[in-house]
């Protein structure tokens, strides 16, 4: 019922499209708000369409993956939560997929975070995962099979003095537990001693001090999920190496969640992001065309750029 | 005494960074990690500094009623509300048995986060989409050589990174060449771009950092040189 | 017939017999057929241990050959315990467990002395590898191996590059920045972008019409903004000259101060003290999106002939460049954030991207810091760009010139930390 | 109490969505709260986390206490000092300690990632992978564009020569180059802002209004 409704109406928005084009052509531009109405129903009447559209899996995600299996069970992951709410819809998903893989397969989570957002947008990932039967069938507990050290404040120095010893930075939990009494963290005592980090980052700071500390000066072996805008400043870290793997955005949840056979949210969304696209597609070449046929503003001279 | 001795502290952290990086032997390498100490707790006391000017600035509002002053006393009592909350839960956590703390779920400060926080700034930074509409509509223009190339990229990612344009040509075939070419602009002419910038900014810091650890840089202790 | 009796009670004392042999021989079966007994698994081979290199000390590196057993043979090894002592005899404790197929472990400590698992420099310690099994009672353990001790390194190796780079670059920094002072003329390229300040205001002039400068949301401090200083004293001073109006509305109330002693100067160098407003520079608010709302305000109000956008902007960009293209002005913008370049470069006429904006305002303020650096980033790119130019003939030409050693040049820029 | 929170998140939400209408005074209080209310937040957790756990805890009630961190928490509240117009020039001084660590890190992290490390890689790739054997075309073809991407883009941020010429012409593909990143990173942040919507509209449809689940 109310698939067959969005699906109208979006054809019928679809449709509408060419009266705007027809409009701005003649001269007269529709007013920002009908934009907003149209971006608006565009993300908003996918949600209601139950729609997996087919997700060809990226090399950069499928690097990542490759690397993550290696992992053998029972191997120590540091997993940064760099994000705040804002994010969330980005890199939440890929988070909950990675906790549940790491709590099927084994995996002792180290949890931390450069943001102070992180520990908690960390906190609502389990509690998600452990309402995955999956996980479910066996107890997972924490300072056992998971840890959540918190936040500490100063940037990509924690990471550096991290260097030293986590507990320099992380004297106690988020339970407030001494860090040499939580089980997991025995014989931790710094990166030498973690298998693999995963950072989810989206900005200052994030993947970049990650990369610039976390592997070019402890030798770690670091992968990253970004909001879309930070991927394009982590690809050449991803060319050189310094990377193993790059989800970017929601389609890099996407198909994160699609490789590891984990359904999420972010394949949900994928046809609404699918939806939105086209919509600013549309209005990018409804305002060229107009902008061509108008002819170019004369008050217009050739800019540099 | 007002300029020298910022100036000195300044280029001592520096100093003790930059060569920590070439020689890990004592005293550096512990040097190194106090300072790192230092710089975590100095910045949360930044973070109350903050706080507490956005409490000085919306009082002086009030007090000199200058425009949108009532919006003010809002800012005040939210703020308050939360560090009351914080503040409660934080502490009760710490006298409780078994402890736990300001932010485990279930907390007061939790559901100010997961409901007022969340909903707050999620909300602020979503209205960006519609923006982007508008501006895509009404000003986004290949005006030039370069914002048409800009453009084009652009398409090809933005329909390529979601199976848009491959909707499209699956008509004719199987193989996804828009998600396949969009992910090649990524991995390559992107990461190319990224590069020459990433290597000029890498030069750029170098040089202000130098300025600043060689003391010939000095507008950040509030002076020219 | 008595002796029948006695058969009976012989016979009792057989069956007793029996039961007892058979269920003993059943007994004796129980458990081989229950439990599958865990053969010990081959031990770790090739033990050393060595102090790690190039660190600050107090970390010692355990290298070995896996259990034949591990991930082949027998299968049985599910990892490796690490084991310390600070004799050869033991008592060994651990001090690491590491999944199968690990082949190294690096037993480090915090350098404060007293931390928990503290390992004092110049101190011997023995070292033993289990190779562990599902059942912790069986394992098989390595040959010791020891002495060994920790110690910190003086320099750390694979940095010497990174050093010879850096103190040729502050070599360069200083010289250039030195000639600068000395007033030495360093040439700059001209920048369209700059260029097309003077037109727009001479434009601006013609219409009537003000220009309208916003700083962003930069604050005093950062480079983007004391940059864009610099171009609003020039902007001014023309502004003056042509005795158009100028607007500049402002986010951070310091940026204002500082912006209204550069306007105020820059019309008294242009001998025009008396035309300059106090409200010409104005404070607005510092929310992002109320600051927004006014500035676009102002530009539906105003109509200015040109927009200038330079500092540090996020997402209020294109909202700014939008309202800029609708009221029909010329736009031009500069900024060091990467992910804005886009919207500016699509919505306004000119663009100064990342670093284009610093060379601007050096080539506007001919400030000999700005300049001399400037210089001595073109000069360390163009090195850059030789050598890598150079590594790349070197490595894939280097076998054909029978130069093998040319091969590694690219190590040059490897940094092995 | 669950249910009492989604009705709160919900007004907010559309409090703050009242300004695509236009700019009102409910917009103006959902700020407010917005301000008021990510103040607080930052404080407490800055609070808890850093100035207890670390501080507190670390140099005033442990057992062995570290004395170190007193140094961290005296230049810490020098800062403090902002707040009298008076004093404000001793909050140079922790700034001034920020600012020269900051550099210090900034000067050798930067430059070996993003600088040397860079560098080296595109060496090497060009060495790798320039030859078809083991690696498809496309791989061939990228990595020269790298190549010359990177050649050329430096040569477009080289400002001690007139864009003329050969040169001029370098500089020309590398503004390309450049305009090409900057066009995958506008469709990236289009990409981004979308999600964000989505996360909202998640939020108002499923958790709110549950019409999706």
């Amino acid at each position: 019922m109310l698939n067959t409704l969005a699906i109208i109406i979006l054809s019928l928005m679809g449709a509408s499209l060419i009266y705007v084009l027809y409009r701005t052509i003649d001269g007269r531009p529709v007013e920002r708000r009908i934009v907003f109405a149209y971006i608006g129903l565009a993300v908003m009447l996918p949600l209601m369409m139950k729609v997996t559209p087919p997700l060809p899996i990226t090399t950069d995600v499928q690097k990542l993956y490759e690397h993550i299996v290696k992992l053998p069970p029972g191997s120590k992951v540091l997993c940064a939560f760099d994000f705040d709410p804002p994010s969330a819809p980005e890199l939440q998903p890929m988070a909950v997929a990675f906790v549940k893989y790491a709590f099927k397969h084994d995996l002792k989570l180290i949890i931390m975070g450069l943001w102070p957002q992180g520990p908690q947008q960390a906190n609502m990932a389990l509690q998600e995962a452990f309402r995955d039967s999956l996980v479910a069938v066996k107890p997972h507990e924490e300072g056992i099979d998971w840890v959540n050290l918190g936040f500490q404040s100063g940037n990509e120095f924690v990471i550096l003095s991290m260097g030293d010893g986590f507990k320099r930075m992380f004297p106690r939990d988020t339970r407030l537990i001494p860090y040499d009494s939580i089980p997991i963290l025995k014989n931790v005592v710094n990166f030498s001693n973690i298998d693999f980090i995963m950072n989810f980052g989206a900005g200052y700071p994030g993947t970049r001090e990650w990369v610039q500390i976390g592997v070019d000066r402890y030798k770690s072996d670091l992968g990253a999920g970004t909001t879309a805008v930070q991927a394009t400043e982590v690809y050449p870290y991803l060319s050189s190496g310094q990377l193993v793997g790059l989800l970017g955005g929601m389609s890099g949840a996407a198909e994160f969640e699609k490789v590891l056979a984990e359904k999420g949210k972010a394949s949900t969304f994928i046809l609404a992001q699918m939806f939105g696209h086209a919509t600013v597609m549309a209005f990018v070449i409804i305002g060229n065309v107009a902008f061509f046929v108008l002819g170019r503003k004369k008050k217009n001279p050739e800019g540099n750029n | 005494m007002r300029r020298e001795v910022p100036v000195l502290i300044t280029s001592i952290a520096g100093l003790v960074f930059a060569i920590s990086y070439f020689i890990p032997h004592t005293p550096f390498g512990r040097a190194e990690s106090i300072f790192g100490d230092w710089v975590s707790i100095v910045q949360a006391f930044a973070i109350w500094l903050g706080v507490l000017n956005l409490l000085k600035v919306s009082l002086e509002k009030i007090f000199r009623k200058s425009e949108g002053w009532p919006y003010s006393y809002l800012i005040i009592a939210s703020l308050f509300g939360t560090l009351i909350v914080g503040f409660y839960s934080g502490f009760s956590g710490i006298n409780a048995t078994p402890q736990y703390t300001y932010s485990d779920t279930g907390t007061g400060f939790d559901w100010v986060y997961q409901n007022i926080y969340t909903a707050l700034t999620s909300t602020m930074f979503s209205m960006l989409a519609f923006f982007v509409g508008s501006a895509s509509y009404r000003a986004f223009r290949a005006r030039n050589i370069q914002a048409t190339l800009l453009l084009i990229s652009g398409f090809l990612v933005m329909g390529g990174r979601v199976p848009l344009l491959d909707r499209i040509s699956s008509i004719f075939t199987e193989t996804p060449i828009f998600s396949n070419l969009a992910n090649w602009i990524m991995n390559y002419p992107n990461s190319a771009g990224q590069r020459a910038i990433l290597i000029g900014i890498a030069l750029g810091i170098m040089s202000s950092s130098l300025r600043v650890i060689l003391g010939i840089e000095r507008s950040h202790v509030g002076g020219g040189n | 017939m008595f002796s029948v009796l006695k058969m009976k009670k012989y016979l009792g004392v057989f069956y007793l017999i029996a039961l007892v042999v058979i269920y003993s021989t059943i007994a004796a079966q129980v458990p081989v057929d229950a439990t599958a007994v865990v053969h010990p698994p081959a031990p770790v081979t090739g033990l050393t241990a060595s102090d790690t290199d190039s660190d600050h000390g107090h970390s010692i590196t355990v290298n070995w050959k896996p259990s034949t057993d591990d991930g082949g043979g027998a299968n049985s090894v599910i990892g490796y315990r690490i084991m310390r002592s600070n004799s050869p005899e033991g008592p060994f404790d651990t001090v690491g467990i590491v999944p199968l197929g690990s082949k190294t472990f690096e037993n480090s400590s915090s350098i404060e002395a007293g931390t928990t698992g503290f390992i004092p420099d110049d101190t011997n310690f023995y070292f033993r590898v289990d190779a562990l099994t599902a059942d912790p009672a069986v394992f098989s353990s390595s040959e010791g191996t020891g002495p060994v001790h920790s110690y910190g390194q003086w320099f750390n190796k694979g940095l010497y590059p990174v050093l010879w780079a850096v103190i040729i670059f502050t070599v360069l920094t200083v010289m250039f920045v030195s000639a600068a002072k000395k007033g030495k003329e360093l040439y700059v390229r001209p920048l369209a972008g700059i260029e097309a300040v003077d037109d727009a205001i001479g434009r601006a002039t013609e219409m009537g019409r003000p220009i309208l400068y916003v700083f962003g949301l930069g604050t005093a401090s950062d480079i983007a903004t004391i940059a864009s200083f610099t171009i609003l004293s020039r902007v001014a001073k023309r502004v003056a000259e042509y005795q158009t109006s100028l607007i500049v509305p402002c986010y951070d109330p310091i940026v204002m101060a500082v912006a209204q002693d550069v306007v105020k100067t820059a019309y008294m160098d242009a001998g025009r003290p008396n035309d300059y407003k106090e409200d010409a520079v104005h404070f607005i608010t510092n929310a992002q999106f109320a600051y927004v709302g006014a500035v676009n305000g102002i530009m539906l109000r105003e109509l200015p002939a040109t927009n200038i956008y330079m500092g540090k902007f996020f997402a209020e960009s294109l909202m700014l460049a939008e309202t800029g293209v609708v009221s029909g002005s010329i736009q031009i913008a500069g900024t060091d954030e990467i992910a804005q370049i886009p919207f500016f470069v699509v919505a306004c006429d000119y663009t100064l991207i990342g670093e284009e904006l610093f060379a601007a305002s050096a080539y506007l303020g001919r400030e000999p810091l700005l300049l001399g650096s400037l210089k001595a980033q073109d000069y360390a790119k163009a090195a850059v760009l030789v050598l890598a130019l150079f590594g790349i003939l070197a490595v894939n030409f280097a076998g054909d010139l029978g130069m093998a050693w040319l091969a590694n040049f690219k190590e040059l820029f490897k940094v092995i930390d | 109490m669950e249910l009492l929170g989604i009705w709160i998140g919900a007004i907010l939400t559309l409090g703050i969505f009242s300004f695509l209408y236009k700019d009102n005074p409910v917009y103006k209080v959902t700020e407010a709260i917005f301000i008021g209310v990510s103040a607080g937040y930052y404080a407490i957790v800055y609070f808890f986390d850093s100035i207890y756990k670390k501080f507190w805890l670390g140099a005033v009630v442990a057992a062995e206490k570290d004395l170190m961190l007193y140094g961290g928490a005296v230049l810490g509240l020098l800062f403090l000092s902002r707040l009298y117009s008076k004093t404000s020039w001793i909050a140079r001084w922790p700034l001034a300690f920020i600012v020269g660590a900051t550099a210090g890190l900034y000067m050798m992290t930067y430059f070996v990632t993003n600088g040397m490390n860079q560098v080296a890689s595109t060496i090497s790739d060009v060495a790798q992978k320039s030859d078809l054997a083991g690696s498809s075309w496309a791989e061939v073809l990228g990595t020269y564009v790298i190549l010359v991407g990177v050649v050329t883009g430096l040569i477009y941020f080289f400002f001690s020569k007139e864009h003329k010429g050969a040169f001029g012409a370098a500089a020309k593909v590398g503004i390309w180059f450049l305009m090409v990143t900057f066009g995958a990173s506008f469709g990236y942040t289009v990409m981004s802002r979308m999600s964000l919507l989505i996360g909202r509209m998640d939020f108002l449809l499923g958790d709110w209004l549950r019409i999706i689940n």
